[in-house]
């Protein structure tokens, strides 16, 4: 399934705030319907560039929940403000408009496409990097995928997203697990000690775990994994400048040398195709702690 | 009787060194992988192909993994890169790339480089020797690993090199000029001397930025080159400066967003513009470009040029 | 006993080539007219002036018009001028400039340039001489007019200028190089080693652009210097360089419009910076920089410098 | 009178059209009261940058009408939308904030200063150069200085600001005569025509002709004046970026060699302070022919 060619211009319809992020919704008459851990190339189309020529490049952007729109479908991006571009994604209006590129990149996989026995999935989130997992979970529950999600934050203003997690009632789906810093919400600590107890136990071993995150967050995935032979994707982040190949800026090194580039490669990895810096290598872009 | 649509065609059509384009749109080297693309967006690009020669990422006679992220950084109305040339080498080019990119719609030009003038030899006959390739551009910001001199920064390493190159195709060789020098007409006319058929320029501008949130060089090279809009000024008196100093045709390229930018290029003496960075934000953009080139109609324009553009 | 406040002034203050200033923010010269922005806004400009130094426009030997206009063109993040070095001469800066700018309540640093050494060691003679002038740019972005070749772009031709001019004044001699060659650093040692006390950079970048309106140079004088935020990568690139290169003290400057930019500058290696285009959007940037940069408190920096952020 | 110094942030109070232009308001807290004449230099506070990098630098405006406000002055601006300065003025909505330095440059003298018996003054003002002159025209009124009123435009979309030389019961003022170039109003043709016939009549001898408009009308009343030997004071515009004499953009070539800077030695110029040439020279800026 490839993107259709080009940018085009999406109108918003709606931005709403979720704790301390944002979530914004585009109408996308053209578009084929994105797949979990897939992403977009955004930018907007008025007023793309503050007084000092930033922002330039479009950003990369995961899609986060996805429906029907009286053409075409609706895309829900979640939004952490943490720079000029995400600030302007942050202010939009309904009726503004949107160039994006995409769905780029490619998708989780079914847990069965990897063990034909998988017992199931377990989502493991943190901050921002909710994002994709929301659009799996609903694929693994409409499809009875048997999983169990958990997910982490800082704080309550780092806790964005938890209502792309709820039944359609509006309460909190019941194999949603949470864990947060401060102990506001759920387990007081960090999510990877959720993860730990769940792979300590026998029942998950043919179990596939699904990760995004900051990149510490992912390389604890990653090594927690690894120990307990579980099989992990983990989706990654790297600076990108164009999304579909074009630039080579998104490297991430590869264990047995040389890099991927992780537009077209990725976003999302096996937890053994990148080693231990690999899902660190966007260090930079993120808390370099462990915090959500 | 040709129709006027047709017409329009063939006065839209250039002739740039015997290959004859559909239109003055093409992309600059290495900010535009056609094969990922077809992966990513399907027969639609070939369809819709939105330059008029396909300019491939430079190639180096070994394969090479590229540099170390961070490769790339915003910058004001620009960015940065050090991406490192990364590529399949001669070899894996030639067996692997080159099939794929006969695949396109239109004419190809092969970048190179290498950092010897034997190693540039063994470049240019091979890749001049593929029927599937129409021209050759050399990328010459290299250093010569003997004279220890970046080849681009001295008119007499570029003409040494030229007249090395010069006598193993009979395909067009396209020198591709670096800005980071002060005086880059005199280097185009060694080039020409030496047996160039045209010239291509900017290269990126040596650049650096520091994160803010470390306060260490915020590319892992320590420094990368300046692309985009911020560099269209410097583009532009570069252009003016070769295209004066020599009579072979130019293909101008830095910072080309749209029509209104490639008719200043025009001005400046470019009989083709390139289309870089402005791809990165929008993947049709060199189609853009020459539909916005076409249209914009200029009033006048300074130098003569081998286009209608009426 | 000393104030809290007083030793904060103390550790934010830098000695530069033996002159003590109160903080690291000077301006660019030809960037500030102290007389004219004294006409306009009054005394309020001396009570709170904005840099801790001044440094005047560029002098030359004889009264200067200035070129036609159009002098000023605005492009992406960014201007290009051609204002021509308009000013009074020697005798005229001497007589009429001089008595005004030493009633600013900083240093100041006086611009020079001239096309032969006999006329710059004039100047570097006579301004020299008068006591109200802390220090001596030399701006060598100029042609010399036996060897035809413009000064700062050759290495040899600036040592020879700074051989003709170090032993006609004890005043710090600052050379202003221009970022017009591809090897900044080897002129910034040669001024080194013919005596210079510090450097400055970046001038502006050689750029042009066409009227959309009319397809001809927007500038009446055909080309320009690139200056502001779209240089700023460039700018720090070859500060880092020449950084490297020498032991004198560099003033850092091209794009800086804000304390974090300026925070990048001192992590290249500069130990003042100059803000230049960024004046012109707002008159008071120097002094807002200076508090922006003094707040800023950055986490590291890479290069050790002679004052202290906290 | 000195501008305070440095840039200041002012509220925008109010946008409306007026005919094809925008008149927009700031409240100026410090201001003092500018004089009929000086103008800003602008930029706002927001997105003042387009996704090409411009606008980069302010914009000079001159000041079209001014009021007391809460505090400070109201000052009220009229903008031709020509590029992406004035096209972001345009859509500034009432609570943005705008930067501005000023007042800067001179200002228009009164008659009595040139010609201690003038009979008083003529105002000539065309497009968008009728700004100055509205709040020039209501001076003279409050100081009972005699004085006609002659506006040109091209038509009835270059016919902006007009309600800036009306009464406070909203009529135009009997001394405002309009010409305009579709006959739509007014004289069928150039407001030179109007001036003309003023000055071949005996009473014009011993006023003063007050001029801003595009730079070909501003040299045909410079010659027109320089014929009949009346005094003139042209408002000029050139490039500037800066306003305060730092960047030596705005050359103004002197008829005796060399140049003003229009900032701080204009922008009103006396007709014989500049030679024909000068008084066209930011022809670039502007329509080439006659046409308002
Ligand atoms: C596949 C993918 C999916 C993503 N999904 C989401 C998502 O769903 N939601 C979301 O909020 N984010 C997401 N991101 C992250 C987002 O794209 C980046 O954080 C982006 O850089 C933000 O842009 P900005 O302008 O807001 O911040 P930037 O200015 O780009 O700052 C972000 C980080 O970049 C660095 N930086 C600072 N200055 C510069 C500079 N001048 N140039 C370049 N980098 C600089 C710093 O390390 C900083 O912390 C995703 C990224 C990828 C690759
Ligand atoms: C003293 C003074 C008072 C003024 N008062 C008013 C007023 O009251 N109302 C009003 O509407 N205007 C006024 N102006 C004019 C206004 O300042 C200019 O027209 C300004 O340039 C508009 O900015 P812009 O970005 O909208 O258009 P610009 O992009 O600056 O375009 C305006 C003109 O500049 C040229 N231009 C085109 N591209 C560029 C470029 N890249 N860089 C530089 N120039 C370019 C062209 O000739 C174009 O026609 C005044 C000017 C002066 C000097
Ligand atoms: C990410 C990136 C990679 C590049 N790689 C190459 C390359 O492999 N060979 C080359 O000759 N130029 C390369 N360039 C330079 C471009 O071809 C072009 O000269 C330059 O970017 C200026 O044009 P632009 O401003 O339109 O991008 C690269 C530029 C960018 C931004
Ligand atoms: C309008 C203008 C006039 C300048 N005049 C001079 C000058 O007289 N002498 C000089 O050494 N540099 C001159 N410069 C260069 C500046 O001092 C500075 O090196 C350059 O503008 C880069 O800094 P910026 O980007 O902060 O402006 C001028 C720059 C501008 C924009
Ligand atoms: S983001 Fe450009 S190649 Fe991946
Ligand atoms: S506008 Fe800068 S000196 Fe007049």
């Amino acid at each position: 399934m490839s993107a259709p060619f080009g940018r085009r211009s999406c109108e918003v319809s709606e931005n709403r705030a979720s704790a301390g992020y944002r979530v914004f919704s585009l109408l996308d008459p053209e578009g084929p319907q994105p797949a979990p851990g897939q992403f977009y190339m955004l930018a907007t189309a008025e007023r793309w560039s503050g007084g000092d020529g930033r922002p330039f490049l479009p950003r990369a952007i995961s899609v986060a929940e996805t429906g029907p729109a009286a053409r075409g479908v609706r895309l829900d991006f979640l939004i952490e403000g943490v720079g000029p571009g995400t600030d302007r994604f942050c202010e939009l209006e309904p009726g503004e408009r949107v160039w994006i590129t995409g769905p780029l990149g490619n998708a989780f996989s079914e847990p069965r496409q990897q063990h034909p026995d998988a017992a199931g999935a377990i989502l493991v989130g943190g901050g921002i990097g909710v994002a994709p997992l929301a659009l799996l979970r609903r694929g693994f529950s409409e499809r009875g995928v048997p999983h169990r999600v958990l997910l982490g934050f800082r704080n309550r203003e780092h806790s964005g997203g938890l209502e792309l997690f709820c039944s359609a009632a509006g309460a909190l789906c019941p194999e949603v697990r949470l864990a947060s810093e401060d102990g506001h919400a759920g387990h007081r600590g960090y999510v990877t000690d959720l993860l730990a107890t769940i792979l300590a136990g026998d029942d998950a071993r043919s179990g596939v775990v699904y990760s995004c995150g900051p990149p510490p967050m992912l390389e604890a995935v990653r090594s927690l994994c690894a120990a307990h032979e579980v099989a992990c994707q983990l989706a990654l982040e790297s600076p990108m400048a164009c999304g579909f190949g074009a630039c080579f800026g998104c490297a991430v090194p590869r264990p047995e040398g040389g890099y991927l580039r992780l537009c077209v490669d990725g976003p999302v990895i096996w937890g053994d195709e990148v080693g231990p810096t690999a899902a660190d290598a966007d260090a930079g872009a993120r808390e370099r702690d462990l915090r959500l | 009787m040709i129709s006027a649509n047709e017409r329009e065609q063939s006065t839209w059509a250039v002739d740039f060194c015997g290959i004859s384009l559909a239109h003055p749109v093409v992309n600059a080297s290495g900010t535009y992988d056609a094969i990922a693309a077809r992966r990513v967006f399907g027969d639609a690009l070939l369809e819709d192909f939105p330059f008029s020669a396909f300019v491939s990422k430079t190639i180096t006679p070994e394969p090479r993994a590229g540099n170390a992220p961070r490769r790339i950084w915003e910058t004001p109305a620009g960015m940065l890169n050090s991406i490192g040339l990364p590529n399949k080498g001669l070899e894996g080019f030639l067996a692997e790339d080159l099939p794929q990119l006969a695949e396109l719609p239109v004419p190809l030009i092969v970048s190179v480089m290498a950092t010897g003038r034997p190693e540039f030899a063994r470049l240019v006959e091979a890749v001049g020797a593929r029927e599937e390739v129409a021209a050759i551009e050399l990328n010459i910001s290299c250093p010569n690993v003997l004279s220890g001199l970046i080849v681009g920064e001295q008119p007499s390493e570029t003409e040494a090199l030229m007249d090395a190159l010069r006598p193993l195709t009979g395909k067009p060789l396209i020198v591709k000029l670096t800005p980071n020098v002060s005086d880059p007409a005199a280097v185009a006319a060694a080039a020409e001397q030496g047996g160039a058929d045209a010239v291509s320029l900017i290269n990126t501008l040596k650049a650096s930025a520091f994160d803010p949130g470390t306060g260490e060089p915020a590319l892992a090279a320590g420094h990368g080159g300046l692309s985009g809009p911020a560099v269209r000024p410097v583009a532009l008196q570069q252009l003016r400066a070769v295209s004066a100093a020599t009579e072979i045709p130019a293909i101008g390229m830095g910072g080309i967003c749209n029509g209104a930018d490639a008719v200043e290029f025009i001005a400046a003496g470019a009989t083709l513009v390139a289309v870089g960075t402005e791809s990165f934000r929008d993947p049709r953009a060199g189609a853009r470009v020459a539909a916005e080139l076409r249209s914009a109609r200029p009033k006048r324009l300074a130098a003569p040029v081998p286009l209608d553009l009426e």
